[in-house]
């Protein structure tokens, strides 16, 4: 659907597309959030309306999975998995180094709204392990000392936000 | 639903199958601690502090949340087993090293015999037991707070944290709230008392006071959140007899009736407008209607006379003829006031030891062992001023802060005076209901020019009215105390009963009638009966006479424009062959 | 001998019919020339009544009712208050001197007024001397003759 | 496409699929499950196109892109049929000899094939090498063969003849005693009789009925769901509609996890082509059964695993469990009977139907039939996705299989069925571990113990040795896992995909990560063991669902078997594998051969020795980010006890001489 819809029809065109079933309400949630990168407030206040659902589950769902975020997330996505074959293969180094050279917390956005750094819970490449999916490419075999290069190509990656 | 036995702590129960096993609990009387629980929503069974043993026929046992453990034929449930106490006892001091020490947990804690939480406490206020959030979304149906997030972030908000228009202002949630982790509080920031919720949450079911009449609760629509949101209807649900119907409406009935007593009563006057008197200005001045309720047992103090700070007063003055002899408001005399104003003279010496000033114009104190209780309150001390009250205002800095300067003429001492008191009583007049000439329209009798209505005689009947069958009972004919209200309506009913008890109405020979051929519909005569014996029938557009009503006065015969009125045994023809007779 | 006016009064049953009969009970001296018709109420006296008496020779009539406020119809006697007036204007016009009508509030136990106001009623019209209506009465048969009469002359 | 309107239509379709099949044509079957996807298959794939089309090779050569093959550590792969050459780590340039030498003249690229580390030699077919030789792949047996795109692929490889055969030789109770008498078992790791399930859930009076495809797969480290979904979408498909014809229901659902696009891909375009050819929909082959299947993804929460709160989650709700006293069976979604099945047991259902259930009894032990997909990760040389038999043993699987633990690495234990659930396996018979289960109470000194390597896969066997199937994620643990962070990291893992509903899970993990914590980080006490113990057995007993009363489970088989390993964090504050940082040390030892990678590698400059000389790390500038352990080739560096270092340096500097004066044998040692 093209960008330029004003939000408000945008959502009501998702919603319609699902009948408004409000079982449907988390993949309508998914595709919210697949194309504005995160929940806008009015985007949860109109599905609310249009889904005859109460605010509150809606709020309770949206902010229950790991899916979806509340805040706009950054240009790029950074997704370090920290599952059992990972963490065996001590991704735990890796991401500790990300965070000290991207100055940001995990689950949490750069405040110059760059970079994204998140966990995940197995990505199902535990071959390629400790990996880190940039912007959903994969990067398998890391050592803390590569983290360094990994940095330069968050930096000038020039795909914007899809994953 | 089909019966099934099992036992609790050994003792048999038959019980309803697929029921909860903590209602089993209860009804044996044996205490299961409970933290999420709540008997008019769904069982949550989050808190696990109701954990017992249940050992099924083929002996397997298992830890079980007793709240939303269905009961099945045979089991066995233990309530109090070291793995089931070891288990609650965990939980509680797991909990508790999180949350602060509250009075809901430091209880159970002591019923689960921990003196030391293992871990100490912590400071969270909210144990995220989901009572506020399952009764505002299954009872309130406002569905204005839910759970946030996930595992050890879980929090219970109103969506993005802001304040939620979906909230209806009940204060369900506060009130089920165990911790007191939610408050209800003014825009202002000021804490609220449950009590003075307009919509709180202390029922909007209740009989109105204690002694109403009928002793009966009632449900105000304007509190109760049915009429809010739809939800709710708890009371229903819980009323043993099913006598709670939401769906009843306000709706007018037609009573054929032969005979009516009306018996409307009165209305205060509000004494505001005369701004002299600072009523609804000045603290602590009150009418007598709001002193009587002071001292009423089941009113707001409790039967004590108190200002509105709560202490007792000093000095009270109590004025007569508020609103009545006056020229400005009503001219007559309201009767009772003297009397009451004595017993509240009484009154405050029996229950304070406060001084009492009553200024009064002329003590009527007519009815029998009436000026007896004049004397005795004289002997009690009280000081009689006559001079009737002229002004109240604040006592300047000399006074202690709240006392009030009554001003008045004691025309005995032929003195002004100026008496500090603490509080001041206003002997209201009584006045017709607003509405007392709609109802006298609506009923066919007369209201005089005081609003009070007129009876069919001052001396010779004064509990009827010109029209037959309506009588009149109390205050609504002319002020008067209890006794005698009782009397005319203790007359009233007689004579009321007299009509009823003939079953039929006695009519004599004369009565007027309408000739449909000659009458117009002019309707003239509709208005000259001071019976409204005359109606107008819409369809045959003519008027017509109801014999019943007509005392064959023969007025309207007399005024009728085409003469289509016969008053008979006076009709024309007789009265002229009369004439025609003492001429010839 | 001076002349007798030939008076009609009506009187209502509940004060004034009363009143009349408390006079005569106390004795009251007053002049028989009163012919009473009882009606109910005073609010019964129709003008038609008056006019129908002065037109059959009645030198004076009277309509007596209760006080205001007394009526044992509430409200007869305050119809009455307004006809009269009415009605004497009504004859005014006609060429009869209006005080050979007259209303009086005589209460059941105004005996005494009553027959003061009798006697005061009889000596005016005494005073006004005979109406005699029936000279000028209009007699339509002889109306019709002379019509027929002059109907010649003009035919 | 028309739609199939008998069962006879589709075998005359599947006859013309074979036919049009020629034998000497050429597939290259290259593997493009996320795995190799992830590894570069991608180009692989591109140079092939270019190359086929610049030779003119269209009409006989045909590159196929087909589910995963199961040997990911050897991505990107491929084999070459008919002559059925296994080629692995094929680059782009590879293609170009690829094309030429094998396609075009029949020979064989020597440098592409696997070389069996142990006899060292070069094998051809994929069926030869020991990773594949002793699997039995049943579920994955299409997997490397079809393209998942294409439903004729499929069908030309039998697929749907399981759903002819019942939906029109078979009545409904009749294809639940089928399952019954194969003994099929749950694969979601309960091992909860299937053919019971569907009878229960068929017996139940209300309507409508809904049959659930769980195919969340929370457990990290686990892909065995998604490689059966992206590689062989239909197989669950048909198993989901002869489920259904079975239990009588007529919509049913698959609930994909979030983390899984490609899977959900694959899955829509089969749904799209089987209702395409009227395998599924309003009138399924012609028989009038009508049934369909909707997809829903996952939002990212592990809980939607277990099937309450997958059905919360379904509904459009928060994945927040409800208490099963009334089983999913008789009030599942929207409280009507829901039958939930995992991907694998779904997948399995046909084969049971095409062949028999006798056939399905006749493979895996007495308690449990069939066979198992496992996910092989971890310290392991062969990564990747394992069909066995029921009954094989662990040992088999790790070591003829799996390859063994690479790079001279001990090994330590084997973890199966993720976090909630999960329990070690471990070489019970090692002393230290016989000490730590002395100490535990477990077994008196001296007695027998079960080795647990050697115990067959089977339910019974292993839930009776305190062990557990688990899902399938089998994750390997070598020397340098240590055992207590392993406990803690399964507990933080939890405490982030936890619900939060229930009281105990939700405190008692947090309480159990605290102490964990304490612990690697040197401020454990002794008494913290016992309290480890109590929390335990009451998130086991109250814990409302599954997630937290299998929580305790890592924790409580690592206290059995490496009971050491805590008494070691606890009295010495050592940390035996160097795991916790808050009790490590970084020294360079004498075998430094003064190349400078760890210095460069390492963020705070704290390591100083110039070139070809003994480095060594300044110890209060360390931060302990492990850069230069991972990137020193000549294991010159090692993790000691904090207070150790500086002495293990000085010793270093005694003993350190240049390379060049080392004797042979020094510098090979």
């Amino acid at each position: 659907m093209s960008q330029n819809t004003p939000m408000p029809e945008r959502v009501d065109q998702i919603v319609a597309s699902y009948q408004a079933r409000s079982t449907a309400l988390i993949m309508v949630l998914q595709e919210v959030q697949q194309e504005y990168s995160y929940l806008p407030p009015e985007a949860l206040q109109r599905i609310s309306e249009r889904m005859d659902l109460a605010l509150s589950q809606i709020y309770g769902v949206a902010t229950f999975y790991k899916a979806f975020s509340l805040e706009p997330r950054g240009k790029h996505l950074v997704s370090v998995c920290t599952g059992t074959a990972c963490h065996v293969r001590n991704s735990q180094s890796i991401l500790e180094r990300l965070e000290r050279d991207l100055h940001v917390e995990r689950g949490q956005t750069s405040t110059d709204r760059e970079v994204t750094l998140e966990t995940v819970n197995c990505v199902g490449a535990c071959a390629l392990g400790p990996v880190v999916l940039i912007d959903g490419k994969h990067y398998g075999h890391l050592t803390v000392g590569e983290v360094e290069k990994l940095v330069e190509v968050i930096r000038q990656c020039p795909c914007s936000v899809q994953h | 639903m089909p019966k099934v036995n099992i036992t609790v702590d050994g003792r048999p129960i038959e019980v309803e199958e697929g029921s909860y096993v903590l209602q089993a609990a209860e009804a044996l009387g044996i205490d299961i601690p409970t933290l999420c629980f709540f008997k008019y929503v769904k069982p949550y069974a989050a808190c696990r502090i109701c954990v017992v043993e249940a050992r099924d026929k083929r002996g397997r046992t298992r830890m079980v949340t007793a709240c939303n453990y269905p009961a099945s034929e045979g089991i066995e449930i233990l309530t109090r087993t070291p793995r089931v106490m070891a288990a609650r006892r965990l939980n509680l001091e797991m909990l508790m090293s999180r949350c602060a020490s509250m009075p809901v947990l430091t209880a159970l804690a002591g019923k689960l015999g921990i003196d030391q939480p293992r871990w100490g406490t912590g400071t969270d206020t909210c144990i995220l037991c989901g009572l506020c959030v399952r009764v505002c979304d299954e009872i309130v149906g406002a569905q204005a707070l839910g759970f946030a997030s996930r595992g050890i972030d879980r929090f219970v908000t109103t969506p993005f944290e802001v304040d939620s228009d979906a909230c209806i202002l009940c204060g369900a949630c506060a009130a089920l709230c165990p911790t007191g982790h939610i408050r209800m509080e003014e825009a202002g920031g000021r804490d609220v008392v449950h009590s003075e919720i307009t919509l709180g949450p202390n029922a909007a079911i209740a009989v109105p006071f204690r002694q109403a009449v009928p002793n009966a609760p009632r449900i105000d629509p304007d509190f109760c959140v049915h009429f809010r949101t739809g939800g709710c209807k708890v009371c229903a649900a819980v009323c043993p007899k099913e006598c709670i119907s939401h769906d009843d409406v306000e709706r007018f009935e037609d009573l054929e009736v032969g005979t009516v007593v009306l018996a409307t009563g009165y209305q205060d006057f509000d004494p505001t407008p005369m701004k002299q008197y600072g009523y609804g200005r000045l603290p602590n001045v009150i009418t007598s209607m709001e002193f009587e309720r002071m001292n009423n047992a089941a009113g707001s103090t409790g039967g004590k006379i108190l200002m509105e700070n709560g202490k007792e007063p000093g000095a009270i003055a109590i004025l007569h003829c508020i609103g009545s002899r006056d020229q400005n408001a009503h001219p007559y005399c309201s009767r009772v006031c003297c009397m009451y104003a004595l017993k509240f003279a009484h009154l405050v010496k029996e229950k304070t030891s406060a001084e009492v000033y009553q200024l009064y114009i002329d003590l009527r104190a007519f009815g029998k062992g009436y000026e007896e209780f004049f004397h005795r309150i004289l002997e009690e001390g009280v000081n009689v001023i006559r001079g009737k009250g002229a002004e109240i205002v604040r006592g300047g800095k000399e006074y202690p802060e709240g006392t009030l300067l009554v001003r008045c003429e004691d025309t005995l001492a032929a003195k002004f005076r100026e008496i500090p008191v603490d509080m001041v009583v206003l002997c209201t007049a009584l006045e017709a209901n607003h509405d007392a000439k709609d109802v006298a329209r609506r009923f066919g009798i007369s209201v005089g020019a005081d609003g009070w209505f007129i009876e069919r005689h001052p001396k010779l009947g004064p509990v009827s009215t010109t029209t037959d069958g309506v009588f009149l009972a109390g205050v609504c004919q002319s002020p008067k105390d209890i006794p005698d209200a009782v009397a005319q309506g203790s007359g009233a009913a007689a004579q009321a009963m007299s009509l009823m008890i003939r079953g039929e109405v006695e009519m004599d020979g004369a009565y007027a009638v309408i000739d449909d051929e000659v009458c117009s519909g002019c309707r003239l005569c509709n208005d000259l009966c001071p019976y409204s014996a005359i109606g107008f029938d819409e369809t045959k557009k003519t008027s017509s006479v109801n014999p019943a009503l007509c005392k064959a006065c023969g007025t309207c015969a007399a005024g009728c424009p085409s003469g289509a009125i016969r008053a008979l045994h006076f009709a024309d023809e007789q009265i002229y062959a009369e004439i025609e007779g003492i001429l010839s | 001998m001076s002349f007798e006016p030939n008076l009609v009064g009506f009187l209502c049953n509940w004060c004034s019919y009363t009143g009349a009969d408390l006079a005569g009970t106390a004795r009251v001296k007053y002049p028989p020339n009163l012919k009473v018709i009882r009606v109910m109420c005073s609010g019964r006296v129709d003008p038609n009544f008056i006019l129908d008496a002065l037109a059959r020779g009645a030198d004076g009539v009277l309509v007596c009712g209760c006080h205001p406020g007394d009526c044992h119809y509430v409200e007869g006697n305050y119809k009455c208050q307004r006809r009269l007036p009415i009605t004497r204007m009504l004859v005014g016009e006609m060429g009869i001197d209006p005080r050979r009508v007259r209303l009086e509030w005589v209460s059941a136990s105004e005996g005494v007024r009553f027959g003061e106001v009798v006697s005061e009623f009889t000596e005016e019209i005494r005073s006004l001397g005979p109406l005699a209506l029936q000279e000028w009465a209009f007699d339509p048969a002889a109306a019709d003759a002379q019509l027929a009469h002059q109907g010649g002359e003009h035919a | 496409m028309r739609p199939i309107a008998s069962p006879k239509e589709l075998n005359d379709l599947r006859g013309r699929l074979r036919a049009a099949h020629d034998p000497n044509h050429t597939w290259v079957q290259l593997c493009a499950g996320t795995g190799c996807l992830a590894c570069g298959c991608e180009p692989v794939a591109d140079a092939f196109r270019q190359k086929i089309r610049g030779e003119g090779l269209e009409e006989i050569v045909h590159l196929k892109l087909t589910g995963c093959h199961g040997f990911c550590e050897r991505g990107p792969l491929a084999v070459i049929q008919p002559q059925g050459v296994f080629y692995q780590r094929i680059t782009p340039d590879d293609v170009e000899s690829i094309v030429d030498q094998t396609i075009k003249h029949g020979k064989v690229v020597t440098k592409l094939l696997y070389r069996d580390p142990a006899t060292k030699t070069r094998i051809e077919k994929a069926e030869d090498i020991p990773f594949y030789k002793k699997q039995v792949r049943l579920v994955l047996r299409s997997n490397g063969h079809i393209d998942p795109k294409s439903i004729e692929d499929y069908i030309a490889f039998g697929g749907y003849s399981g759903l002819a055969k019942a939906l029109t030789t078979m009545e409904p109770e009749r294809i639940v005693d089928e399952i019954k008498r194969s003994r099929l078992r749950g694969r979601g790791g309960g091992g909860f009789p299937t053919g019971v399930k569907w009878e229960t859930c068929r017996k139940s009076k209300e309507e409508p009925k809904y049959v659930i495809c769980n195919a969340d797969e929370g457990d990290p480290g686990a892909f065995m769901d998604r490689s059966v979904l992206e590689g062989n979408p239909h197989s669950v498909i048909e198993g989901m509609i002869i489920g259904a014809y079975a239990i009588g229901s007529h919509e049913g659902y698959v609930y994909v996890r979030h983390e899984y696009p490609l899977a959900v891909k694959h899955l829509n375009i089969a749904l799209g082509q089987a209702r395409e050819l009227g395998l599924l929909g309003p009138n399924i082959l012609g028989t009038g059964f009508a049934f369909d299947i909707g997809v829903s993804r996952g939002g990212g929460a592990f809980v939607c695993g277990e099937s309450t709160a997958l059905m919360a989650s379904l509904e459009g709700k928060v994945g927040e469990p409800r208490a099963k006293y009334v089983h999913t069976v008789e009030h599942g979604l929207w409280d009507k009977p829901s039958n939930l099945n995992n991907v694998e047991t779904w997948a399995n259902v046909p084969l049971i139907l095409e062949h028999g259930a006798d056939w399905f009894a006749s493979i895996g032990t007495e308690g449990s039939k069939g066979t198992k997909v496992f996910a092989l990760t971890g310290k392991i040389c062969n990564t990747g996705l394992v069909e066995v038999p029921m009954g094989i043993t662990l040992r088999e699987i790790l070591h003829e299989i799996g390859g063994g633990v690479p790079g001279k690495k001990k090994f330590k234990a084997v973890q199966t069925g993720g976090p909630s659930g999960g329990t070690l396996i471990v070489e019970t018979r090692d002393a230290k571990i016989m000490h730590s289960m002395e100490e535990a109470g477990e077994i008196a000194p001296g007695d027998a113990v079960t080795s647990l390597l050697d115990l067959p896969v089977d339910f019974d066997e292993l839930t009776k040795a305190g062990s557990m199937m688990g899902s399938g994620g089998m994750i390997v643990m070598d020397q340098d896992s240590c055992m207590v962070d392993v406990a803690r990291y399964f507990i933080h893992f939890l405490i982030e995909e936890s619900c939060g509903k229930c009281l105990p899970c939700r405190e008692g993990l947090r309480k159990l990560h605290e102490i964990l914590e304490r612990i690697t980080k040197g401020g454990g006490t002794p008494e913290d063991i016992q309290t480890l113990q109590e929390i335990s057995d009451t998130l086991i007993d109250t814990s409302l669902c599954q997630l937290g009363g299998s929580a305790p489970n890592p924790v409580l088989s690592t206290l059995r078997y490496f009971r050491d390993e805590y008494d070691a964090h606890i009295r010495d504050k050592r940390c035996p594998a160097g795991v916790c940082k808050d009790l490590v040390g970084y020294a360079i030892t004498a075998d430094c051969v003064g190349d400078a990678k760890c210095a460069k590698v390492c963020p705070t400059e704290a390591i100083t020795g110039g070139p070809r000389n003994l480095q060594v790390i300044d110890q209060s500038k360390c931060i302990q980010c492990d850069a230069c352990y991972q990137v020193c080739t000549f294991n010159a560096i090692v993790r000691v006890k904090r207070d150790r270092a500086a002495e293990v340096q000085v010793a270093a500097r005694q003993a350190w001489k240049p390379v060049k004066e080392r004797t042979q044998a020094e510098a090979r040692a």
